[in-house]
């Protein structure tokens, strides 16, 4: 679609030159799945993404488990990214059972997804930066997250799979002194990454690599259905935190980055843009937040919902719009959970992307695409 | 001149990074410092109290064996398992008490939040490593005991970078 | 004497030489010393990220940077060749210059051209 | 001091150093000693100068410097000496390890991290032993369909190449393992067996990654050999001679860099390509093609190429410093061998020692050998320092690269070379 | 001791030879073959002419025999180790190739040259690229030409015709 | 012992049979490319021993174009082999067969 | 040194200049540029450089046949003679092509490789140095490997190309190892010194000279087409495109009698054994199997391409008796430029019936006097011209080759059946020639005229003119040969 098959690729016997490489899942520049890679000499012919390999079902699990049981479970596809995968099931939920959430954990909930998304797309950076052969910004990146994740513990009580999120609020309020070791911290950090324009963003030889590769254009972007610093790197200004806020996103000033070029080079700089925009949003939440009050709403150890109904809610997580569809029938377990996950969206554009693209683009190309197989999976 | 000065520019930056303080945390000499003594759950409120959710601890005295925990874990990961006290310990009626399995556990603290007795809080503690499965189920006695655990590194941010100190 | 310059190249046999006889050991006693576990024939499959093998190891492959070894082939005699002049160069007469810059100048038109042909990689 | 190892602690060091020799010593103890018994009691003693050889005689001999100098002397003196140990494969292997130790250090600085830290106590510097260790005890995976033959001897022929090309370098007047008179050309023959190696070492393993990995190796090394052959040509041009004994020798005065830091420039590019490293690692992208070449290469395999790598990285290095930067050339440093201990010998306590045989190494020698170190390692330096802040970049755009940019401005290099040498500011007449 | 490298080159140069012709794998022919330039690069050295041994070295086997060597691996498996052989032409060709040495080195052994010793002095490298640009300058624009002319047509013979016509079409 | 030019030669002759044997046996292209190269090589070996001996460095010099023309040759062999092998798929030049006479 | 404006050294830098300039041409065009566009360049540039030739001739510039030089070159009229020749052909070459490559890909470097093995065969004509006689010879030899094999897409230029090149390589690889010697026995690669070298060899080291020289005549006659080395030249003829068979058969091949004039033959008489016996089986055997083998053919290509073996054993006959008969090598060169003609005009004549009706085969040739009159006409003459009929061109220079082979005769006894052997074969070849014309003429039913290419039609009057011309007024070219003629005594 986007990218021409090159004349004459097609059209020497396919036994000939093209060979099949299968890219995971045992490999270095795959994730938990499998790319299943034609190339011809430097050229990749066609690509068939084969994910799967983590799927564990995490749909059907939710519809044994009751409203807050379900929270240690649903956060597993994207440890990295816990809160804001949580975020819609939570918000949907609250619908459901109608409840009317303090405005203080609005406010954490804003700090904890946006340090989450942080965290998140730190974690992708790195291993952006080690597939482009870049040791350097595996480190760096890695490193630095460790601000964020020592927030999150001071936060939440835990490093990774924070459960922090329950309908009806959050688990715990603000540990004492949170607000001036967040902003310190959040400061820093900012200056980190803006530190790495210099070895990353602006390297030439990056800038070279992944200019013009897999060049997604608007149309197509738009087209596939990809979400998030995908679509926003192709040109679509679209963001949930602005176009359909819920929580408090509102009343926050959120700015929405968004880069023309659709090509790979764009696809990794959002990401960045969006951490720096992220901790603006931090400090304004820091500062607008009621210094006091409830953080949680008392429910019943097994809430029930009235009747059957379904509510859908979705948030901008760390790789783009994520949904939440939920369907309940009067018990204390749902009926149905549906994830829609933006990996799944972005990962279908990746075939188009590849074809005719060179070899040495493909983990570019493919990581740049922010995808979180184990999300895709479920 | 772009990709000279862009090249320059990073080794530049490459450089100036040798003589920056390195942030690495040399984790058994050092540990992070963390909030309070562990998490903990006012049921009266419904809000939990911040801190690290390690490993469990029990309070005897409080703990009446009604269950909650072991239910509330249920749909999580079955680690909790009500287990017979020895006569010596009975503080209850039912003389049954939470007994964790940390082979399962998931440290999702929801657990705590459902006892309504003060009984089940988590604490700093988070070396449970050990060489058998056996040596990860927890039963109530050792649940008992307090861990001691010394943590006092924080993150100091300075003008030459940040570092664990 | 035929023959006596080639004595001081003997050492850089020797090196050659003396690198395998110290070297090779570390291979036997590596082969000595480590497991040798031959119960699985999975290990020994090539690797293919854990999938099954499929298909030829060894294709026809990466054509499209055949023309540079061809060209390779041909500059690097250029290349040489450059040494044979370069090395006496300060001893030739100054007019000794021209006959290689001609050189150059034939093998700079080969070169555009050549470098033009392999840049059109979707015809490899 | 606290930047660069902010919690060195002289005592600590100063142990591990004593409890590393100790180690050591044990260990020497307990081969040596079952070694001199083995000599003692299967070995026939030999008379020499008249006196039957016992172990105790020898021991003697070894502490006595007037006996043991004049064989080390004649030891020095043969080639075995030079290629074993000094500017040969020892002092090469030496360097060698030293880099992998400095490249792990540094790297981890620039990352903020520590790196090598536990083994040996002291910020790590046993590991590459210890690495060492682990490799010869690891099993040695052959694949299946593998050529057996080729895939075992690609290793040790890549290490022998190494060394081959480590034979040219002079590291001190005098001081080379081959003194030829067309050195460079020798130099050019060696680098170009490393692409055979490479690819017969990829092909041989009959896998694809590997492959690929191999194919892409020979296209970068065999495309940056000739803006390699290139950039030098600058130098041979002034000097009008290919030994690089006389083109170090040549530079007492001043450096070609000098005059030619574009040819210099070129090199260290093409340098980092023929080491395939970061930037130019493209045959080991481990995103794409898992390991390259290396992929099917397990335990000690591994580890022969790696060494081999760093001679490789070791000599092109030398050759950058003794090509551009005046190779053993420096102000005289080291202070002359004290003249009375030849005159008076050395006063140990009550005795006072004549000893023929010092000094070991001349003046020059220490100083020209001091000299070459330190621009070597500045020089490797400049090679890890890519590793720490650039990405990988692509086949075609290196192709490019070597293609067209280096090779022009390896053109402009000779014409400048040739432009400075009619104008008379060089050569016969010139400067120098 | 220049006699034993030469017996042990002149082992090595037509043993590889005679392999890089019956090695049943032709990558070990190719392997053989390197042996056998590398061997007449030993021969060279043996003649004080370290120049063109280590042009040799740089050229044939640096550069020649990696040509040859990827173009091997590009045919097929099977045909690396196919080989049609006529028993009767193997008979005849060993027969001519034993006319030809017995025939030349007669030729050799009878004439001359047999006395011939030297002890002069080899000739200095240098000459060579004296001679390239004074007496042979003609030959040299010409061998330019030579590789400009191969070059420019190998580049064209090997690449994708097809290709090239389909793009044209489109 | 000497080396005398006699002993180069007779290794020239024999790597001359060997490279005529190939050219009359083998029918592989590539194997009748190395015979070829094997001549050429026996003939420089032979330019560069008679250079030797008179002493003169036009063997050298002839030796040194001999080289780089084998260069230039075996490039054009090798494209006209990769052409052949992409239309029959094989290397065998006695199964080519397209022009009988 | 050589001076700058001798021809060999003009030749080199008009041709190799326009020759390098054509590629990046059609670079700078994106090579997209119509193959008109080239191959005019190609001629102009052959024009002009066969003008300055012909001017150096008409200004008297050159020398007569020296044949040795101090130098590597020497701007002699012998060169000049075949300089003519080649250039002629290879403007025969260029102007076919216009119709023939229209179709082709990459015609910018097609005429660029026909200008550097041009370049190639003039300076082999020129060379007097061993070492500039065999880059000459490579360079005549490379390009022309690269262009039997130019149609890709075609199986059978491909194989033409294989064997030629396996061929071409083991020729030159005999060259070096004949060079090698001479090298070996005279110190020196200038041929002028070879041959001094040679008359005052040591006798025990004749047998070595021999070898060389016979090696020479192996390497040499590989190129020519000589009977024991002939058999890859059928196949390579009749595969390669018949423009780039035009250069071969009339260029190379004689590139081949240049180099071995040069060499050989001047080599031999010094060496003052009787050899020429040798030579004349050589001739006889070449003219008689070439002849007999072209009989059989089907194709005419192929027809053709026996038939020019067969002229280079009447070539060879004056080679032969040259020691003994003054006419010898004059009759030689002036069978080679009318065979230079003759064949270029005949295998051009091919080109254009391949181009427009894509048939070789004899049988399909019925009524081609009908369909492409012109074409034919040119044919047919340049065909009897070759069998040598009385008033064409061809005829005169067979008769000088035979009357030297007869006025040789007092001295070789055998010399006279050389003529003998002559007249028979070209008998001979009359036959299977009479039976094409007959096929073109007199078979066939009427058939509708095609268009015929408008280059093919200018090299065929061209070459009409020239054998009509020359052959009713042969005194200008007799002239010119026997200015060109090196004078050899014994």
């Amino acid at each position: 679609m986007t990218a021409q098959l090159p004349p004459g690729l097609a059209l020497h016997k396919v036994d000939e030159r093209i060979m099949t490489l299968n890219v995971g899942p045992q490999h270095p520049g795959s994730g938990h799945m499998r790319l299943i890679v034609q190339i011809d000499g430097d050229y990749i012919v066609a690509c068939d993404p084969d994910p799967g390999y983590v799927h564990r079902g995490e749909e059907k699990m939710a519809e044994y488990r009751n409203y807050v049981t379900n929270i240690p479970h649903l956060e597993r596809p994207v440890i990295h990214d816990s809160c804001n995968i949580l975020y819609p099931y939570v918000l949907g939920v609250e619908e459901l059972l109608g409840i009317e959430v303090p405005e203080r954990a609005k406010y954490i909930r804003v700090i904890a997804s946006e340090l989450n998304r942080c965290i998140y797309t730190m974690y992708w950076l790195a291993i952006y930066g080690i597939f482009l052969g870049h040791s350097t910004m595996f480190m760096w990146p890695a490193g630095d997250r460790e601000l964020l994740i020592d927030l999150m513990e001071k936060m939440t009580g835990a490093r990774v799979t924070h459960a922090h999120f329950v309908p009806g609020g959050v688990r715990n309020d603000l540990p004492p002194n949170f607000e001036d070791v967040c902003l310190r911290q959040v400061n820093y950090f900012e200056k980190r990454i803006k530190e790495y324009a210099a070895v990353f963003y602006d390297n030439p030889i990056l800038v070279s690599r992944t200019r013009d590769t897999g060049v997604l254009s608007r149309q197509d972007a738009i087209g596939y259905g990809t979400t998030g610093s995908v679509l926003r790197a192709s040109g679509v200004d679209y963001d949930l935190r602005v176009k359909e806020p819920y929580d408090v996103y509102d009343e926050l000033d959120v700015h929405t980055n968004v880069m023309k070029e659709g090509d790979s080079y764009a696809r990794s700089k959002v990401p960045w843009l969006d951490m720096i925009e992220s901790c603006n949003i931090i400090r304004q939440t820091l500062q607008k937040m009621p210094k006091s009050g409830s953080v949680r709403v008392k429910l019943k150890p097994n809430p029930k919902t009235k009747g059957l109904e379904s509510v859908y809610k979705r948030v901008e997580s760390g790789r783009g719009s994520l949904g939440c569809y939920i369907v309940s029938d009067a018990k204390v377990e749902p009926y149905r959970v549906k994830l829609s996950v933006p990996s799944f969206r972005n990962l279908i554009a990746l075939p188009n992307l590849l074809r005719g693209e060179k070899l040495g683009n493909m983990p570019s190309v493919y990581w740049s695409l922010n995808y979180w197989p184990v999300e895709a999976d479920r | 001149m772009n990709t000279a000065t862009g090249i320059i520019r990073a080794l530049n930056s490459g450089i100036k990074h040798i003589a920056t303080k390195r942030f690495t945390l040399r984790y058994p000499e050092e540990k992070l410092k963390f909030v309070g003594d562990g998490y903990q759950f006012d049921p009266s409120t419904g809000v939990g109290i911040a801190g690290l959710k390690g490993r469990h601890m029990l309070f005897h005295d409080h703990c009446t064996g009604c269950q909650l925990c072991s239910i509330a874990c249920e749909g999580v990961a079955e680690a909790i398992a009500m287990v017979k006290v020895p006569e010596e310990q009975k503080q209850n009626k039912k003389s049954i008490m939470p007994q964790i399995d940390y082979g399962k556990c998931v440290f999702c603290g929801l657990c705590v939040d459902a006892c309504p007795f003060y009984a089940l809080y988590m604490t700093n503690d988070y070396e449970l490593s050990s060489f058998s499965k056996e040596g990860l189920i927890y039963t109530p006695a050792q649940l008992q005991v307090k861990p001691f655990v010394a943590q006092d590194s924080e993150i100091q941010i300075s003008d030459r970078g940040a570092t664990h100190g | 004497m035929v023959g006596e310059l080639a004595g001081n190249y003997s050492t850089v046999v020797m090196m050659f030489g003396f690198a395998i006889v110290a070297m090779a050991p570390a291979l036997i006693i590596s082969r000595m010393i480590s497991p040798r576990k031959r119960s699985n024939p999975v290990k020994f499959l090539p690797m293919e990220c854990g999938q099954v093998p499929s298909g030829e190891g060894r294709t026809h492959f990466m054509m499209q940077y055949y023309p540079y070894i061809l060209m390779f082939v041909v500059f690097d005699v250029m290349a040489i060749f450059l040494y044979a002049w370069g090395s006496a160069l300060l001893e030739l007469p100054k007019t000794a210059t021209l006959p290689m810059m001609g050189f150059l100048a034939i093998m700079f038109g080969a070169m555009a051209f050549a470098l033009y042909q392999s840049g059109r990689r979707r015809i490899w | 001091m606290s930047v660069i190892a902010p919690n060195f602690k002289l005592s600590e060091f100063i142990k591990s150093l004593i409890d590393n020799a100790f180690w050591f010593l044990l260990i020497g103890v307990l081969v040596g000693l079952p070694a001199v018994f083995i000599v003692l009691f299967v070995i026939e003693l030999p008379i020499i100068n008249g006196e039957l050889l016992t172990p105790f005689l020898a021991l003697t001999w070894m502490t006595d410097p007037t006996r043991i100098l004049p064989i080390v002397h004649a030891f020095m003196a043969t080639d075995l000496f030079r290629v074993m140990i000094f500017p040969g494969f020892g002092f090469a292997a030496l360097l060698a390890a030293g880099t992998i130790f400095a490249e792990r250090k540094m790297l981890a600085k620039l990352q903020l991290r520590v790196g090598p830290f536990y083994c040996g106590k002291f910020e790590g510097i046993l590991q590459l032993m210890g690495d060492g260790l682990k490799l010869i005890s690891k099993e040695i995976i052959i694949p299946a369909k593998a050529d057996k033959p080729i895939f075992w001897a690609a290793p040790v022929l890549f290490v022998a190449a190494a060394a081959s090309f480590v034979a040219f370098i002079p590291v001190a007047p005098g001081w080379v393992v081959a003194d030829v008179d067309v050195g460079l050309l020798g130099v050019f023959a060696v680098i170009g067996f490393f692409p055979i190696i490479t690819i017969l070492s990829a092909w041989s393993a009959n896998s694809k990654f590997p492959f690929i990995g191999g194919i892409r190796a020979l296209f970068q090394m065999v495309s940056f050999e000739i803006p390699l052959i290139l950039s030098l040509l600058g130098v041979v041009m002034l000097t009008g001679s290919l030994n690089l004994s006389f083109i170090a020798a040549s530079q007492s005065s001043f450096p070609w860099i000098v005059f030619l830091p574009i040819g210099a420039i070129v090199f260290y590019i093409t340098m980092l390509a023929e080491l395939e490293r970061i930037p130019f690692d493209l045959p080991e992208a481990e995103s794409e093609i898992v390991a390259g070449w290396l992929t099917e290469l397990s335990g000690m395999m591994y580890g022969l190429v790696q060494l081999g790598t760093y001679l490789k990285l070791y000599a092109f290095a030398a050759l950058f410093v003794v090509l551009f930067l005046g190779g053993w050339n420096g102000p005289m440093v080291v202070p002359p061998f004290p003249a009375e201990l030849l005159a008076n010998g050395i006063e140990l306590g009550p005795v006072t020692a004549n000893v023929s045989g010092l000094p070991l190494f001349t003046q020059e020698m220490l100083n020209g050998t001091l000299w070459f170190v330190l621009k070597t390692v500045a020089v490797i330096f400049f090679i890890l320092l890519p590793r720490g802040v650039f990405p990988r970049i692509r086949i075609d755009m290196l192709l490019n690269l070597g293609w067209t940019k280096l090779i022009g401005l390896a053109f402009v290099n000779i014409f400048i070379a040739l432009g400075l040498l009619y104008s008379g500011v060089l050569g016969p007449g010139g400067l120098q | 001791m220049a006699d034993v490298a030469f017996l042990a080159l002149a082992v090595i140069t037509i043993g590889s030879a005679i392999a890089a012709l019956e090695m049943r794998s032709l990558i070990y022919g190719s392997i053989a073959l390197m042996g056998t330039l590398g061997g007449v690069a030993g021969f060279f050295l043996l003649l004080d002419a370290p120049f063109v041994a280590l042009f040799q070295l740089a050229i044939y086997v640096g550069s020649i025999a990696v040509l040859i060597l990827f173009t091997v691996m590009l045919v097929k498996r099977e045909l690396i180790f196919k080989k049609i052989e006529d028993r009767r032409r193997k008979f005849a060709g060993i027969g001519l190739m034993l006319v030809t040495m017995v025939a030349l080195g007669a030729v050799f052994l009878d004439s001359g040259i047999k006395t011939i010793t030297t002890d002069e002095p080899a000739t200095d490298f240098r000459d060579i690229g004296t001679d390239f640009v004074t007496y042979y300058w003609p030959a040299l624009i010409l061998m330019g030409l030579l590789l400009a002319g191969s070059v420019t047509g190998a580049l064209v013979l090997a690449k994708r015709e097809e290709v090239e016509n389909a793009k044209r079409a489109s | 012992m000497p080396n005398e030019l006699v002993d180069f030669a007779l290794v020239s002759v024999a790597m001359l049979g060997i490279g005529i044997y190939g050219l009359a046996v083998k029918r592989n292209f590539i194997r009748m490319l190395f015979a070829v190269e094997i001549i050429i090589n026996a003939a420089n070996l032979n330019l560069v021993a008679f250079g030797r001996f008179l002493p003169h460095s036009g063997g050298q010099t002839m030796a040194l174009f001999s080289i780089a023309i084998a260069a230039a040759e075996v490039a054009v062999g090798l494209s006209l082999i990769i052409v052949a092998y992409r239309m029959y798929q094989n290397v065998d030049i006695a199964d080519f067969g397209s022009l009988k006479g | 040194m050589i001076e700058i404006t001798s021809t060999p050294l003009v030749l080199i830098a008009i041709l190799g200049t326009v020759g390098i300039i054509l590629p990046i041409l059609s670079i700078a065009r994106k090579e997209q540029g119509s193959n008109l566009f080239y191959a005019i360049i190609a001629f102009a540039a052959l024009i002009l450089s066969i003008g300055y030739v012909g001017y150096q001739f008409y200004a008297e510039n050159v020398a007569t046949s020296v044949l040795f030089s101090e130098d590597v070159l020497v701007d002699d009229s012998f060169g000049g003679f075949f300089a003519i020749a080649m250039l002629l052909v290879a403007i025969f070459t260029t102007v076919g092509s216009f119709n023939y490559m229209r179709k082709q890909n990459s015609p910018a470097v097609y005429y660029s490789l026909i200008l550097l093995a041009t370049i190639g065969m003039v300076l082999v004509a020129y060379s007097t140095d061993l070492i500039m006689l065999f880059v000459a010879w490579e360079l005549m030899s490379i390009p022309t490997y690269i262009l039997v094999g130019y149609m890709k897409k075609n199986p059978s230029s491909n194989e033409a190309a294989l064997k030629y090149f396996l061929f071409g390589a083991l020729s030159s690889a005999i060259i070096v190892y004949g060079i090698s010697i001479a090298y070996g026995l005279t110190g020196s690669t200038n041929i002028g010194e070879v041959i001094q070298g040679y008359a005052t060899l040591d006798p025990s080291l004749l047998p070595l000279g021999l070898l060389s020289v016979g090696l020479f005549i192996a390497g040499f006659g590989f190129k020519m087409g000589l009977v024991p080395f002939h058999q890859w030249l059928p196949d390579t003829y009749e595969g390669a495109p018949p423009t780039i068979t035009a250069l071969l058969a009339a260029a190379t091949k004689k590139a081949g009698f240049a180099a071995t004039i040069r060499v050989v033959v001047l080599g031999m008489v010094v060496l003052n054994i009787d050899w020429t016996l040798a030579l004349g089986i050589l001739a006889v055997m070449t003219m008689t199997i070439g002849n007999v083998a072209a009989i059989m053919q089907k194709s005419i290509t192929r027809m053709l391409a026996y038939s020019s073996i067969a002229h280079a054993g009447y070539i060879l006959i004056g080679l032969a008796v040259a020691p003994h008969s003054s006419l010898g090598l004059q009759g030689s060169l002036y069978q080679i430029m009318n065979h230079a003609v003759m064949k270029g005009a005949a295998f051009i004549a091919i080109a254009g019936i391949v181009t427009t009706l894509g048939v070789t085969h004899i049988e399909k040739l019925k009524g081609l006097g009908r369909r492409m009159p012109i074409t034919a006409l040119g044919l047919v003459i340049a065909l009897f011209a070759l069998a040598g009929v009385p008033p064409l061109s061809g005829f005169w220079s067979k008769m000088m080759l035979f009357g030297s082979a007869l006025d040789a005769g007092s001295a070789l006894w055998w010399a006279p059946w050389l003529a003998i052997a002559g007249v028979l074969n070209s008998a001979l070849s009359l036959a299977y020639y009479g039976w094409i014309t007959r096929k073109m003429y007199f078979e066939g039913e009427t058939e509708k005229r095609v268009a015929e290419p408008k280059s093919i039609i200018a090299v065929m009057i061209f070459s009409t003119i020239f054998l009509v011309g020359f052959g009713v007024y042969p005194e200008p070219l007799l002239k010119f040969v026997e200015f060109a003629t090196p004078v050899i005594m014994p």
